[in-house]
């Protein structure tokens, strides 16, 4: 265990989060197990008024979220001083392997929280409250994502042990390490970059196709190929667009291009992945909510600014990316 | 309704405030990083220093770099630590490098 | 548009409670300035203390005895200095002596001659026997200056006079405030230390990847020696500050859970004219979603004002007052703690930090209070 | 079917199954047409108020429809009443309900602060109202400074800021002098020959038996009485 002020703040924010968000599971399990929206009585009332409670605290814990996984890889990042050969802040999570996990959930978490945000807006403009049992179950999953959020995240800090001689992205990513990280970076830059690519250039086909046309199975293409673009694309930050940026070619740290150094260009660049993703997969998710007759034709309605979000978000995020790959002067031939 | 109009602008001069410290403080450390910092350096080189002078109540406080493990304890093994700085200082054993185990006290 | 004119409501509704609301920011921004007073310090010293060690000796070696700081032979430094890799092995002098005459612990160090001129003394260092120089807070203690005598009690418990010849200038009073440099003989003559032995060795390491190795080597040659790395000082002065402020922030957490305890009550504990209040606005056409929001707007208000004031105070209290108020408390017993100026490090993280510890409980304890305020029922204004 | 409000077999209940249950309003049927102004009349207690409320969309009736300008709200959630209530109606209190230590045109304005237009068009529009009702002068006074009958008027204004169809009072006239009654009974005089619906819910002989009241509506113990019809 390190005292450290960023882990003091992130352990006592996630707390009071989770908190929380265990409290609104049990309005949220109170409202399931009382709700009768053919009722007029007084409890039928409170729990209607509940759930903007429980809608405001996953608001709140969306936030909270956000800032939080910024938060914790800042601090991982100030932190690698006090590990032996760790040099950023990947070298300070291989310090203690649970960190990714904790990375890994808090993305978790801002998927489906955001997924929650949607459906609830969704809700909130039908007249019969529709999606009651399915959002308050989904609430009980995001507070256990989030409980385990919590306990990556402690057992991460409560395992550092700063004599742990770390490797850092230097050795980890270099291509002599095992495990996927080193895989991801042994694989060669021009087929991952095909890959890359390829998979933006299939996205943008199938979200174009969708919409135009109403079929159900491009929807859930689209909402699929959301996915393994996040993935391809994480595997090609890693892979390629961070030795363009660092313009270093054995530097695959995906961390450090939201410092200074990198004129935080790390921030527009996830922003724009996540938020494309992220619209990307909203189709497909609520097509089978289009089976709800007081839902169909809103649904209907934002897919259409979904698709266009998501198609621009993934444009600027392949351009910036690219940016340093087509006309900076790093090249990698030899590599 | 012209509050949030003043609201806004009482916000901006904070922000404006902090900035202009901020600046300063940029200044400040640029100017003190050219001057004073490579003469401050020359004398860690030269007395060959390895610690800061902030606590002069005991060795291993004024020397926490130097003092050995049971510095706070030097005394008799069960003599309490009890300088105020040392109930402020981390342990010192949070940085032992791996090479130095054998030595723990546990 | 909309959130502008929430904005504006809850401002003329957040002015209508001025006392209670200026009372709050005061508590809220002198709990959040008292937070970043202690970051800000810590930091501060911490890279400073970065910046500076960067020139201490890559390695210094002890001799351990019994578990307990031994002095070491120099004959020790020869051998190290055969070890390939090392550039320099030189001894150490050095011991503290406590001063019945001002109450405190001064730390005196042995040089050999010929040093290049310092820039931050006053006057010159020691170059013949009987000389000194020390440091400011030596000089105020004791009150003497350049030119002056300054009698010493010795080993051997005979009063021994030294000739101060400078003083290390203020600047530099984080290094140097304890300091008497003298000659080594002197240091060696005053503290009854046989010639041959010396507080500890310090080495110069070519390359600086190799100063593990070399570390392994000596400890091999010499089991009884603690080699130190110049790696591990500074993690040890990142490692002490950042437990240093870890420690201060959980004391200092106390006064954030009043805060909050303070802040749930004023948020439960609306008035019953508050409550008519809200009743109203529910009943001419404000959602329930209307009302949290403008609960949130009061939040913002009321956390973003404190947040920057508590910076700005916090800011002129480290870096312009010297963290006159926090000093007491880091300071501990020590007689000579040293009036440093402190270098305005700072970054976008520390407030971040600070942002996350301070905003995060206080949003948590109204968020239920507001939204027992926002589900008022717009009936209950008919019938009062 | 094309009544404006349109209330059926409307019950409601306080604290349903406790000891101290109230049944409010008990099988109230009721129909009004576009244009007519309503009193409901009563003593106190018989479940005017309760009424009033459930037509202007501030509850929900425990059983019964409701149905406002054709469509039924008594099932609908909080939220969708709020809209309603925002853009069909205009309610003055029996207290004037006004925010202390807000300026005249604030109050007044108070109901176009969660709809989307801007501040000028919303000054714009609150400097017509305080004009039409002669209290522009007023305008940035605290509300607490002004006298009884100014406030009425500021109250009015407040009902009348969003262009609602129908205009709710509840016991309108019960804080005021026989002047400043018959001012106000002039005013709503006014809005109703200007098109809007107006429903008054008081026991004070002097608003229903001025000229301009064509219907009232006598209630007892939650229940109509009788329909008179003048």
């Amino acid at each position: 265990m390190i005292l450290h002020p960023g882990i003091l703040a992130l352990i006592v924010g996630s707390c009071i989060v989770f908190v929380m968000m265990l409290y609104a599971s049990v309005q949220g399990m109170s409202i399931l197990a009382g709700w009768d929206f053919q009722s007029s009585s007084e409890k039928q009332l409170n729990l209607e008024r509940r759930t903007y409670l429980i809608s405001t605290i996953i608001k709140y814990a969306l936030g909270f979220e956000v800032l939080s996984t910024l938060l914790f890889i800042y601090t991982v990042d100030d932190i690698h001083t006090l590990f032996v050969g760790a040099m950023c802040a990947t070298g300070s999570l291989n310090a203690n392997p649970v960190g990714w996990y904790a990375l890994y959930a808090k993305i978790l978490v801002f998927f489906s929280a955001s997924l929650w945000i949607m459906l609830n807006n969704l809700d909130q403009k039908a007249e019969d409250f529709p999606l009651i049992r399915l959002k308050y179950t989904a609430l009980v999953f995001i507070t256990i994502l989030i409980g385990f959020d919590f306990y990556f995240m402690m057992r991460y800090f409560l395992g550092l042990s700063p004599e742990v001689i770390t490797s850092c992205c230097g050795s980890l990513f270099s291509s002599t390490t095992a495990g996927i990280a080193g895989e991801l970076s042994s694989l060669s830059v021009r087929p991952m970059m095909g890959l890359f690519y390829a998979t933006v250039v299939v996205f943008m086909v199938a979200a174009l196709l969708c919409m135009k046309s109403t079929a159900a199975v491009l929807r859930y293409a689209v909402s699929l190929l959301s996915i393994v673009l996040l993935c391809v694309s994480l595997a090609a930050m890693v892979s390629f667009i961070s030795l363009y940026i660092y313009e270093l070619p054995s530097h695959h740290c995906p961390f450090d291009i939201f410092q200074k150094h990198y004129h935080f260009i790390g921030y527009p660049i996830y922003i724009s992945l996540f938020c494309g993703v992220f619209f990307g997969i909203l189709p497909g998710s609520f097509q089978p909510l289009k089976k709800i007759s007081s839902l169909r034709e809103k649904i209907v309605q934002s897919e259409k600014h979904w698709l266009l979000l998501s198609i621009l978000f993934i444009l600027i995020f392949v351009t910036l990316s690219s940016w340093p790959v087509v006309f900076g002067d790093f090249t990698m031939q030899g590599y | 309704m012209i509050k949030h109009k003043v609201f806004l602008g009482v916000t901006l001069l904070e922000i404006t405030i902090l900035l202009i410290l901020f600046v300063y403080g940029h200044f400040t450390v640029t100017a003190r990083a050219g001057s004073e910092v490579p003469a401050k350096r020359e004398l860690v080189k030269y007395l060959k220093l390895t610690d800061l002078s902030l606590w002069t109540e005991a060795r291993y406080t004024r020397h926490p770099s130097q003092a050995d493990i049971f510095a706070p304890f030097q005394d008799f093994p069960c003599s309490l630590e009890h300088f105020p700085a040392g109930s402020i200082i981390a342990p010192e054993n949070i940085v032992l490098p791996a090479t130095r185990k054998p030595e723990r006290p546990h | 548009m909309r959130h502008l004119k929430i904005l504006e409501y809850a401002l003329s509704s957040l002015l209508r409670r001025k006392y209670r609301n200026i009372s709050l920011i005061t508590v809220y921004a002198l709990t959040i300035s008292i937070l970043a007073s202690v970051l800000f310090l810590t930091h501060s010293l911490k890279l400073e203390a970065a910046h500076i060690l960067i020139d201490a000796p890559d390695l210094v070696v002890q001799k351990l005895s019994a578990g307990r700081h031994d002095l070491i032979p120099s004959e020790y430094a020869k051998t190290i200095r055969e070890i390939p890799g090392v550039g320099a092995a030189e001894p150490r002098y050095w011991g503290y002596y406590y001063d019945a005459l001002s109450h405190s612990n001064y730390t005196l160090i042995g040089i050999d001659r010929n040093l290049p001129r310092l820039s931050l003394i006053e006057g010159r260092m020691p170059s013949g026997e009987g000389e000194c120089a020390i440091g400011e807070g030596v000089a105020i203690a004791r009150i003497v200056a350049v030119g002056d005598m300054m009698p010493l009690i010795s080993s051997r418990d005979d009063v021994v006079l030294y000739k101060v010849t400078g003083t290390f200038r203020s600047e530099s009073n984080i290094l140097t405030n304890d300091l008497i440099v003298m000659g080594r003989k002197d240091l060696l003559q005053f503290f009854n230390l046989s010639a041959d032995r010396a507080t500890d060795i310090t080495v110069t390491v070519h390359n600086p990847n190799e100063v593990t190795t070399i570390a392994d080597k000596i400890k091999k040659t010499y089991p009884a020696s603690r080699p130190i790395t110049k790696n591990e000082i500074i993690r040890t002065y990142d490692a002490v500050f950042n437990w240093r402020s870890g420690m201060m922030l959980t004391i200092f957490a106390s006064a954030l859970i009043a805060f909050c305890i303070l802040a749930w009550d004023k948020a439960t504990g609306i008035g019953a004219e508050e409550k008519h209040e809200i009743g109203i606005l529910k009943a001419i056409g404000w959602d329930t979603a209307d009302i949290l929001e403008l609960k949130f707007w009061e939040g913002i208000v009321i956390s973003l004002t404190s947040f920057l004031i508590g910076l700005i105070v916090a800011f002129v209290h480290v870096f312009f007052l010297n963290a006159s108020i926090l000093s007491p408390v880091i300071k501990g017993w020590s007689v000579l703690f040293p009036a440093f100026r402190l270098t305005p490090y700072i970054d976008i993280y520390q407030i971040f930090v600070l942002a996350f510890l301070t905003v995060t409980p206080y949003v948590a304890s109204t968020i239920i209070p507001s939204w027992k305020t926002a589900i008022t029922d717009p009936e209950n204004v008919m019938r009062s | 079917m094309d009544s404006l409000i349109w209330t059926e077999q409307v019950t409601k209940r306080y604290n349903p199954r406790k000891p101290d249950e109230i049944l409010a309003v008990d099988d109230v049927s009721l129909h009004i047409e576009k244009g007519e102004v309503v009193v409901l009349k009563g003593p106190s207690g018989s479940g005017k108020t309760t009424l009033l409320s459930l037509i202007g969309c501030m509850g929900r009736p425990t059983s019964g429809r409701i149905v406002i300008e054709g469509k039924d709200v008594a099932k609908l959630p909080e939220r969708f009443l709020t809209l309603i209530r925002r853009r069909t109606f205009g309610i003055i209190f029996q207290q004037f309900n006004l925010i202390r230590n807000v300026s005249v045109l604030e109050n007044v304005l108070l109901p176009l602060y969660p709809v989307e237009i801007s501040f000028a068009e919303m000054r714009l529009r609150g400097g017509k109202i305080l004009e039409d009702l002669g209290i522009q002068n007023r305008m940035h006074m605290k509300v607490n400074k002004l006298s009884g009958g100014e406030q009425q008027r500021v109250a009015i204004a407040r009902a009348l800021i969003n262009g609602p169809e129908i205009i709710i009072a509840d016991e309108p006239t019960a804080h005021l002098d026989r002047k400043l009654s018959t001012d106000l009974l002039r005013i709503l005089e006014d809005l109703n020959t200007a098109g809007k619906t107006i429903v008054i819910a008081t026991h004070d002989p002097f608003v229903y038996d001025h000229h301009f009241v064509k219907r009232t509506v006598e209630m007892r113990d939650g229940r109509l009485l009788n329909i008179q019809q003048t």
